[in-house]
């Protein structure tokens, strides 16, 4: 037996011991654990699932030991997420700084930085928020205008951020900021401050689809130590595209979690129904099957380039996640639409009695999912990130 | 075909109207007031003449037509207004006058004029619309019809005095069963409604109707697909309205703001984008219009199924048009569009309703399909 | 009987009296009369026909009868076109004199051209053609580099045009030149010429769909009379804009011949067939339907444009023109495509034996048609012109 | 599932080759000898191996393997490359080794992996493809096979030696009618083809069996609709290999095409179009490679019906986008896409035969939808 083999056959036994039986069961949207101060599980073996893992480093499998993390190689790391696959096992912790902040942290983060924020972050115990867009600077995100001021000891913040997912929720924002106007790009810096600094208000947003995560912050005077300045001052742009690759690899492969709710082609065999066999509404059928196909073929690109991914350099990278962006966007609200007109009348409760609940859910999604091609850099965006980074086309001149 | 002096006039005037009288915002105090629509505004419709547009001078109607009540669709349409006239002062006056008797013209249209009374099409059963499948039935008694079934979703079903409903006939002798419109009053013993939250916040209902004791002259004659034809023309010139208000909204945020230090609307993917849907726009209306023009022209013109094909062809388009549009509303508008506080969402959540009402844009693309012969 | 109606009355009679039996039947495209010094009439009825047309000036209905014109009014024009529709009248003359040089004459001309140039179209007697695009200067077609020298007496022409439809057979050309290189709009003038003079050379282009009407035409020191400037010098961008309305306005009315060749439902049921009455390929079907419903609309469209005409000013025309004309090249290639399609094996043969005749024309029309979204102004172009004419939107600052 | 680095190596010298030996001038140097490929670079290739790329070394092949010969196939329409390759060394081969006797696969290999011997896969009858109602027959008299049939537009078909061809075996007592494939030499009496003028140039014919007479072991075992998935792969993988070519083709273009004082490339409404053109090639590219590890994999992972599933999503995927793309090369390009003399054509007529060769996209999507109960 090889050393990955021998590697397999450690974790296959561990996992075995260690994975509780109802963490490999199919989640729903409350169980999901997001950790943090205000940290709530739906289960004791949630809770276990999480500690056991995270004092592996298994939260972050890739990450190095000395931050807590797992220190896997890609061979383990792979191996690794298919017994976790295997045995269907619950993400033990969702997080944006797993996610996002974590990976550019390990790039541009001190060493005093790094020893500081990342440990808590594989273990669950501190929960991050993103403050990127701003109402005046959406796609545009380098047009942002929130002040950062030298104070000599300290940086103070002013300005407003929204669209700060679970900003009520989370223990620490990474932020980008203003430190010089008279430059666009070269004018921004990374700083993360606690949500408890005087001064941080947030207001959650209602979404047409109803109650959402996001949120709206205001800051006002908020005062941020000098050692919460992520990279170089004035150096946060580089930073911050960094971070939006790392968040559109994640927004797809998770493809807006687009595996939940009821099922496309269960749900047209039973709203709409067979006739010898044959959907009776033929046009729906034949866009449904176009659909299915393009969606396997996207999954199949995604296990591709996940196995290439070793080979591939970052701009390659950087050019796929916004591929695999505006696939999966595209992708779910075409399933979303889809699964509307399949439930016909079902589809059009908002609340209440006389609507199936599946139906009422799929409602909801359906209109959350338009979000889909905004949220994580708009599919406009994206598209023009792969025509120049991909295919090399000109700016105008 | 072209629009005259008077039909431009009440554009004029039907746009001004509903833009004053019931902007968007009244879709948002509807919603919080838990109401559909607002009585009063319907009373103002009213006494505009538009409840009786379709109706002659000597019903105490207006007599503006099928064309100019479908322009005073079009303009409720642009607001999302809510009241009965699609339901009462175009669907139901029009199933009246077009296959009502003498007697039930003279005690039904008068009151369809003043706006004292509304109806409402009680047709679906299912998740979607067959009304050949429809299981509602309806047997003769003595000299009464006896009335069983159920309806999903009608539209103003929570607030129609006057039902018209399909239901199948049982069959006598060597007859095999036919289905038939009925004019069921909503305070029939028997009949109970409760009405539905719509994800557009409209006034829909759930209506069963138990062992409903009709009289024998509230059958309706003619062809049943007729009705269901000038209701897809209704509700397309509703779609049309808010199809080009939506692609207005769009517009002027395309104009105002910027990014990058450029109006977004300069940019050419955007450019292209709306231009396309503006095509599709004026495709749509010149098959809406088409569908009124055929309405007024009635019998004459309309030979070889051209009022079904214009009716499939109009709630399709419209359907799919609206649909484009509104997707675009939201997408174009970015983050902002995705609020509550906006108006994108009101567009595409009504979108969603009137496209699923009286067969989806798949179930008109299947008909036209059908009468092509294919 | 009112005016109009005694006018319907009598052009009716007249045309029961003239109209030849032979000409109110369907035109392939080899019958068509394009009039000119090299006409060719494949009947004497063709050739009468054209004769007492041009006689009555109705070959040109709504222009002036001191031009040749028939001095019709717009009701009298639509009432003619009634009566020639309902006894299914061939066209007796197709010719860009009539369809894009005449209007522009009439309007920018002055009165000794017009007196000149204008009743010799009206009876088929000279053919035009135009020259307007360049190798270097397609979409961009102010970009035009066509010299146009002042040699006192004359003007003195070198450059090349491309596209230049039935150049070959055409006696005369309406052509842009540059006549001022220091500015781009500003330096275009619009002259026409006669192609027998010296240094005007003509080779025909070989397309894709096989031989074509297209040249390219060669201009080498072709010497050209002063009064044959239309307007002002540097003067022709405004004509070269008004005669491109025309010929989109033109091209829509005739949607690329639609009607030609196999009708698509006819070939779904016969090549594809039916089972239980349905087209047994349902995905087909209904692309079939869909596209079929889009064609109803526009030509319900241009209908009712048609009858709204009079009141809608220039500008609006011009965004109609490119609606129309987007529209139409995208219906005829969607139709031409959904035929191949119904076609299948029997859509794929270039030519000679083993295949239906209706199937090798198909085919070529196909590939012709890849040609609509590009000649008359691209459909990116015209979407250019809608998006800013229409729509009000604004270039970037 | 990656490309590991002898298939990279293999991908290089392909492309170099065809780029080199066999460019889009070929198809026109082709074109103009009334020829369908030419005999010396058929020569190369299987110098090169290719032609026994899925053929053991036992057998003189180079058993390089279906994702290796995929990605020849790839290399080879890039420049629209006209070869036996398609149907000899991957669909011929193919069907051998899954499905011959080792009778068969002894004395047909070698000859196949040399170049020597062409096969050509004959099965359509009618305008479209419908293997199912195959009319072509095998009737068994004594020790051989009576054919008797039409065949419509087989690829290669005048040119292979060796016609595998779908007919319809009798029933026997209670057996029901089934379809088989069989090996037909085009020499075998009563065998006669003609050769038809395509709108691309290929060397298709119709071919007609006139009470063929072949040996009893001329019939190929297995499943018949497996050698039609793998047809339907390797026409993706060509597919793949235009289109991927035709966008490279438009991209140059829009890098060096100057209009209004701009590279046209700098268009956004041109950069999106071609940015999802190439999102689309992405999904297509997948579906196609894991449809050829599907072949490596064979029987293991290829349970519930995955390989046929994973032939008609690549076969239709591919055929979607090198149509769209092929038709955007035209556009892009504009008035010299249209002319004979640009290579925009070729791309265009040859996405018109693939698309129609083994099932349309419009077939394969109807295949896909039956496989997903719909």
């Amino acid at each position: 037996m090889n050393e990955i083999e021998e590697f397999r056959h450690a974790t296959r036994q561990w996992l075995e011991t260690h994975c509780p039986a109802s963490m490999r069961t199919p989640m729903s949207e409350r169980e999901v654990v997001w950790g943090g101060r205000k940290a709530s599980f739906h289960s004791a073996d949630a809770e276990q699932w999480l500690r056991v893992m995270a004092e592996r480093g298994w939260t972050a499998p890739s990450w190095p030991r000395q931050y807590g993390g797992g220190g896997l190689d890609a061979a383990q790391h792979a191996v690794l997420q298919e017994e976790l696959r295997r045995i269907k096992a619950r993400p033990p912790l969702y997080s944006f700084g797993l996610w996002m902040f974590g990976p550019v942290l390990l790039e541009f983060g001190n060493e005093e930085q790094k020893q500081r924020f990342l440990p808590p972050i594989v273990r669950g115990e501190i929960r991050w928020c993103q403050g990127y867009s701003e109402p005046g600077a959406g796609s545009d995100l380098a047009s942002l205008a929130t002040r950062c001021e030298d104070q000599g000891d300290h940086f103070l913040i002013n300005g407003q951020k929204i669209w700060t997912s679970y900003a009520n929720l989370a223990d620490w924002m990474f932020c980008l900021v203003r430190t010089d106007t008279r430059t666009k790009h070269g004018g921004i810096s990374f700083v993360v401050f606690d949500m408890r600094t005087s001064g941080v208000e947030t207001r959650p947003i209602q979404l047409i689809s109803g109650e959402s995560p996001f949120c709206e912050t205001f800051l006002t005077d908020v005062r941020v130590p000098k050692d919460q300045l992520i990279g170089p001052l004035n150096g946060g742009w580089e930073i911050a595209k960094r971070l939006l690759m790392h968040e559109r690899t994640n927004i797809s492969a998770e493809a807006f979690g687009n595996a939940a709710g009821l099922d496309l082609v269960e749900a047209a065999r039973q709203f709409v129904g067979l006739r010898d066999g044959v959907l009776i509404d033929t046009d729906l059928r034949a866009r449904i099957a176009r659909h299915r196909m393009r969606d396997e073929a996207f999954r199949l690109a995604v296990q591709q380039a996940r196995a290439d991914g070793a080979r591939s350099g970052a701009a390659a990278a950087t050019a796929l996640a916004s591929i695999f962006k505006v696939a999966a966007a595209s992708l779910n609200q075409q399933r979303c639409e889809l699964l509307m007109e399949c439930l016909g009348h079902e589809g059009l409760g908002w609340e209440g009695d006389g609507f199936l609940t599946d139906g009422l859910r799929a409602t909801r999604h359906w209109l959350r999912s338009k979000g889909n091609s905004i949220e994580g850099g708009t599919t406009e965006i994206n598209l023009n990130v792969i025509a120049k980074r991909a295919l090399g086309l000109p700016d105008p001149s | 075909m072209s629009m005259n002096s008077d039909q431009q006039m009440l554009e004029d005037s039907a746009r001004q109207f509903f833009a004053e009288r019931s902007p968007t915002a009244a879709v948002r105090s509807n919603r919080a007031a838990g109401r559909s629509f607002d009585p009063d505004i319907w009373h103002e419709i009213a006494e505009l003449g538009f409840a009786g547009a379709l109706i002659p001078e000597t019903y105490g109607g207006s007599g503006i037509g099928y064309r100019g009540l479908g322009v005073v669709l079009d303009a409720a349409g642009r607001s999302l207004a809510a009241s009965p006239l699609l339901q009462s002062a175009f669907i139901g006056a029009a199933a009246i006058l077009r296959h009502g008797s003498p007697e039930q013209q003279a005690s039904i249209l008068p009151r369809i004029a003043s706006g004292e009374l509304t109806l409402a099409l009680a047709v679906d059963e299912h998740a979607h619309h067959r009304p050949e499948d429809t299981r509602t039935r309806a047997r003769r008694v003595g000299d009464q019809w006896i009335l069983d079934g159920r309806k999903r979703l009608v539209a103003d079903g929570d607030s129609a005095a006057l039902l018209l409903t399909l239901a199948r006939v049982e069959a006598k002798g060597s007859e095999s069963d036919r289905l038939q419109w009925f004019l069921v009053p909503a305070a029939t013993a028997g009949v109970t409604r409760q009405r539905r939250h719509m994800v557009d916040g409209e006034g829909f209902a759930d209506i069963e109707f138990a062992a409903v004791e009709l009289g024998q002259h509230t059958a309706l004659g003619g062809a049943w697909q007729d009705v269901l034809d000038i209701a897809c023309i209704g509700v397309a010139s509703t779609m049309q309205g808010a199809a080009e208000a939506a692609l207005a909204l769009t517009l002027d945020h395309l104009k105002t703001r910027s990014q990058f230090g450029q109006l977004i609307g300069s940019f050419q993917a955007l450019q292209h984008r709306v231009a396309r849907l503006y095509v599709d726009l004026q495709l749509s209306r010149a098959a809406v219009t088409a569908a009124l023009d055929a309405l007024d022209a009635h019998g004459e013109a309309n030979a070889d199924g051209r009022l079904q094909r214009l009716a499939s062809l109009c709630k399709a388009l419209c359907g799919e048009t609206l649909h484009d549009i509104s997707n675009d509303t939201v997408q174009l508008h970015g983050g902002i569009g995705m609020t509550d506080v906006h108006d994108s969402g009101l567009f595409l959540k009504r979108a969603r309703v009137l496209e699923t009402l009286y067969g989806s844009s798949s179930h008109h693309r299947d008909r036209y399909a059908h009468l092509l012969g294919l």
